[in-house]
């Protein structure tokens, strides 16, 4: 078994890491850039090591400085996580190369799938649906338009190398083909370095399905059931569930079938995750594969009661996954809401800055897996993410009450969340129907951000008083001095800091 | 025990409440289109009179956590969270069942107000963010010509960039930052003429 | 369904009692003495009343009063919670009366129940097993040799109406028989205002083992399986678990089948719990009937997914049952932890006080039921108890080692805890094996208080750089000045004022 | 990147250190059977200099919560909790691998102790309590002769009750409290004479 790990990452899923490896009785290294010091994982981790100054780049994006200190403090293993070097197949090399396990699949896993055409020409090899489209690099404007009148319009151009949207186009008439190709493979070369783009198929109302799968150097490969991860904005995803409300007992089968097929295609090892689109008509299509740990893995370890890091560092040890597909079920059904630092309201604006308070819902079917505490200042420099909750129930309902439950008992002050925005989704009719497709944000965004009730209800007279009740007692503690002086000078500096000065109080 | 019975008392002549105050500041808050008159009129440890426009509530109201106050009112058990807006007079408050954005107006914000209504402020117009981050891009130098929407500055913070636009036409008149800088809140970036 | 739910109750309980009911949308009332305007439950609810002084006898024990302030706020029914008014008949029988529903049994359940021998003896009619002794209250010496050489020595004199260890005597020899009834006999009219004893065997290392069961007005009764309770000082439990690692699944079987015959018996309605012993060889016996809400109650919900408030509210409101027998399963492995602020390495001294700061674990599989926050005093009326950590694992082990994962994590300054004394049994090897019974704190009192590691190790002297630097750095912040005073008029009013103000820092 | 190399220096002449400080002060800390000396040789920021008996630590230490450090001592991560026990200068610190009572011996605290050695403080026995709670009882008066062992006074706190008896033999010279008073803890109740 590994002895020593070091999570090359921070944030929650570096303290969620580290916990299994507690449990496991196994020794956790953190990282920590100039930023995260007094951050949590440095709090919980048996050793930390200073890695650099606070741009990822220069820290948590520094695979070499990362290898050596895993050498220099003996770790046998790294967990890169999720972001940051997780799919980074140089990494993983480096890793190999230097003697220390990367957590994850090879590196020829993470080459195949992180390129989108290989990834789709795999899966077609091994029978498992792919969006229809090109299988190859797009060319001269012939074949294009034989493809697409193959397949049909609307068509998305993708960059080969892409995510997060970049190098995308959705094209819905013919005309618009030829110079949606140009700027899609233009942007794919500005942000990938690489202009290769192919045509899939756009699918109108898709659901975003995908399964949780594991592998061991044994052989045997599983999958952990699916997650419905079709509440997302921007393409981020924002709330996921499992099981999916969508999908009957037939496609779960099929699409888990399918699921461990593409695992196997690649030779994968460890844990990962193959997402589907499925459309209207519960036909499902691979669209790619994510090569390690997800966000969302705690549902699933909710319902199946498989911790996924252990199982990780178990098959990184060389050692067979715990436990048999045949055994595994899904028990209740469990719901992730992802809590931001963000004002929704102000077009999700990121809202860096220090807690003033905070505690977080618990009790019967609540899971929260968070990072911030009281006094710490959430660094700009990283994702806004500050806490997951996961709430559990023997039904969808009751899942869906104990996290309206749980969002309500969660309280922060300092900064901005999303809770509000999560919570109208909870109320909204068409999600808790389970009637809804990634376009669901979208389509219900007017009603989702109408969180401003009558303005003369006792409830807002109650606002007002704490507000008035806060401000005069804030005034009677620093004195009227500061204010008389921002008054005279009239400059926004001044105001800052006066600003900075009552939220220490 | 009678602290579940209606008290609220509309009153024809709120001024007559007034007499008994010796310190308490009156303040007028602002909360949508509503503006709202608010004081207290007695507190005693933790229950507290206060009127709100023409209304009188009485409340027991304590500060639990940092920024929370815990509210009874008439038995109803109000949790009031008190967050910072873009200033020390900006509140975003949640109180459970509804959130909202609540500005403070004393004696100097009305001024500017007015001042600001006047006009006499038209020269003044000062970009900047309401939260911290790093300047990406300035693609505006001191003395260029810009035309409203024009964007002036790229901030990125948690891996977000945004793009801050010119507010009129003008000309840059200063710009208070560089690229690569590290910038707080509130602070002037760039200001327009 | 009922509509709105006072709660006469504090703490935990009363918190966690609101979450089911804010889940079912049903509105929530709680009660406040003077030392709880503060308190999380009057947060947590919908309302909030004062009820009276600070000690239990003027507020929460006042039934009167309690059924005043229910008709007032229109609640139609009354949750007791545990401990306070939940086994009290009279309290029942006046919301009867005053048509509110009281969420329990029957006021004649509870009286049978309340009577040591009235159960014991409704249960030998039910064919339930029962530990043996007499069946009537003590009477003239002579009866008293007969029923002990029948069964043996050594006996336990017990009084019928009581509980705590009052009234309790162990008699090993017989000459000391006759002294020991009297002594049981005064103390229990003293304590009770009821001098009726009644002798039972001493089993000599029994497991307490009880089990949840649930019964609608339907007629339909069921048990939720066991709960290993044998964790305890001085009749006080501390660590709860299930499934027992003692008993076999046909031993499960019968003492279900015990304890459903046990509650049809009294025609019972509710959540309740039936508590056995079981001897070394198995032997099970019919110990007492608890008529309300287990403190230990979560780690039930955890292995079956059953809410238990729920089911109490549903059956309560004359709704049967929401589950059959046969659907429910035992998944997995929960333990609780009970924590008090107390002193464990000073003969567990309470130690009330304000929470400087709290952190409590979180993460895969671990629930806390807790009700302090930073700031909060808790008030030195009440019972010590701050928080239960419930963990999950899919094996004992899995969860003994979550357990000590959260033990770890759970970080409070401010007030003394037995957090380092459970964990010392987490540590323990005879626990580890599942090797214990009632006597294992006892037998293990010497190593489970031996905290103190060697004085010339590393962390110790981490331990002096933290204090060197607290210390110093609060000598900065007061001045020197108060010291001064403190040692110049030397009175420990001075020294306590001065910690105070230490304290506020 | 030379921070999990050994930096640990045993000196021969530790006070060779000593000229560097400026305004540290030098504690004596008990913990069990071992009275360490401590002192801060140089702090910039959190990184810390620290000497203890003859040994040179260099950590980097923050508070981060109340009452909770972080100290990072060649790489190795430490949580340290800091609880107030039953005065300023006792505290109960949980590292997570240990827990220990530790007392500061300062200057007034030794002066005590040698006062307390010298037996000039016998006349001097007050009992009270460590934490808060409310009198019971108090089966003596003032005036009562006691023995050694006699039960003064008992306290309840969180549904237990305490007892507390005499350290010695000797005279009740006052009692500060009344039946069914509420107490703080470490305040005077009982003193023997």
């Amino acid at each position: 078994m590994i002895k020593k790990v070091l999570i090359a990452n921070r944030g929650e899923i570096a303290v969620r890491i580290i916990r299994s490896c507690r449990e496991l009785g196994i020794k956790s290294v953190a990282l920590y850039s100039d930023a995260d010091r007094t951050a949590m994982h440095v709090r919980h981790a048996d050793e930390a090591y200073h890695i650099g100054p606070s741009p990822s780049k220069e820290s948590y994006l520094d695979g070499d400085k990362i290898i050596e200190v895993a050498k220099q403090c003996e770790a046998d293993a790294i967990h890169p996580g999720y972001g940051f070097l997780s799919e980074n197949a140089e990494f993983a090399k480096k890793c190999k190369a230097a003697g220390i396990i990367f957590i994850g699949p090879s590196w020829e896993s993470i080459v195949t799938m992180g390129d989108k055409i290989s990834a789709r020409l795999k899966m077609i090899e091994a029978g498992v649906p792919v969006v229809p489209g090109t299988q190859q690099k797009v060319g001269d404007i012939e074949s294009v338009n034989k493809v697409v009148s193959e397949i049909g319009l609307p068509v998305i151009i993708k960059a080969s190398a892409g995510g997060g949207g970049k190098g995308m186009r959705l094209v819905r008439k013919k005309e618009d083909l030829a110079s949606a190709i140009r700027m899609a493979q233009s942007e794919a070369l500005s942000s990938f370095g690489n202009d290769t783009v192919y045509i899939e198929k756009y699918l109108d109302s898709p659901h975003h399905i995908e399964f949780q799968i594991l592998a061991d150097k044994q052989g045997t490969t599983v999958h952990l059931f699916e997650r419905e991860c079709s509440v997302q904005r921007r393409h981020q995803k924002m709330i996921e569930e499992t099981p999916s409300p969508f999908i009957t007992k037939e496609l779960r089968e099929q699409m888990g079938k399918a699921a461990i097929k593409a695992a196997r295609a690649v030779h994968y090892e460890g844990a990962g995750t193959i997402e589907f689109l499925v459309d209207a008509n519960r036909n499902f299509y691979f669209l790619e594969m994510n090569t390690r740990l997800q966000v969302e893995h705690p549902i699933t370890e909710r319902t199946t009661g498989i911790d996924l890091v252990k199982e990780q560092i178990y098959v990184a040890s060389g050692n067979p996954i715990s436990f048999k597909q045949e055994d595994l079920v899904q028990f209740g059904h469990a719901i992730e809401c992802r809590i931001s630092a963000e004002d929704p309201f102000n077009n999700f604006m990121p809202c860096p800055g220090i807690i003033r308070h905070i505690s977080e819902p618990n009790g019967l079917g609540v899971r929260t897996d968070g990072y911030v505490y009281e006094g710490y200042e959430i660094p700009m420099h990283y994702d806004p993410m500050i806490t997951k909750i996961i709430t559990w129930g023997r039904t969808r309902d009751e899942a869906i009450e104990r996290m309206k439950r749980a969002l309500f008992e969660y309280k922060i002050t300092g900064v901005k969340t999303s809770i509000k925005f999560l919570e109208k989704i909870m109320d909204n009719k068409d999600f808790n129907d389970g009637n809804y497709d990634t376009h669901f944000i979208e389509k219900h965004i007017d009603e989702l951000l109408d969180i401003h009730s009558d303005p003369h209800l006792t409830t807002t007279d109650m606002a007002l008083i704490g507000a008035y009740i806060d401000y005069t007692s804030k005034l009677e503690r620093i004195g009227m001095n500061d204010f008389a002086i921002a008054a005279k000078k009239n400059e926004k500096w001044k105001e800052y800091g006066l600003m900075k000065s009552l939220q220490k109080i | 025990m009678e602290h579940w019975k209606k008290r609220d008392k509309k009153l024809n002549d709120p001024t007559q409440f007034r007499n008994t105050i010796k310190n308490s500041m009156a303040l007028d808050i602002k909360i949508g289109d509503r503006e709202a008159h608010v004081q207290l009129i007695k507190k005693e440890g933790s229950k507290a009179t206060i009127q709100i426009d023409k209304k009188i509530y009485e409340v027991d109201i304590m500060m639990v956590e940092n920024g929370v106050y815990s509210i009874i009112h008439e038995g109803k058990s109000y949790n009031i969270e008190m967050i910072h807006g873009s200033s020390p007079k900006n509140y975003f408050v949640n109180t459970y069942y509804s959130s909202h954005e609540l500005n403070i107006i004393d004696a100097q914000s009305r001024y500017q107000q007015n001042r600001n209504k006047d006009g006499l402020n038209n020269g003044d117009k000062i970009i900047s963010t309401p939260m911290p981050g790093k300047v990406v891009r300035i693609p505006v130098k001191e003395g260029d010509q810009v035309e409203k929407g024009t964007t002036l500055i790229v901030i990125s913070a948690m891996k977000m960039e945004s793009e801050y636009k010119s507010p009129a036409d003008g000309v840059v008149k200063r710009v208070y930052v560089a690229e690569g800088e590290t910038i707080n809140g509130h602070q002037p970036l760039i200001e327009i003429q």
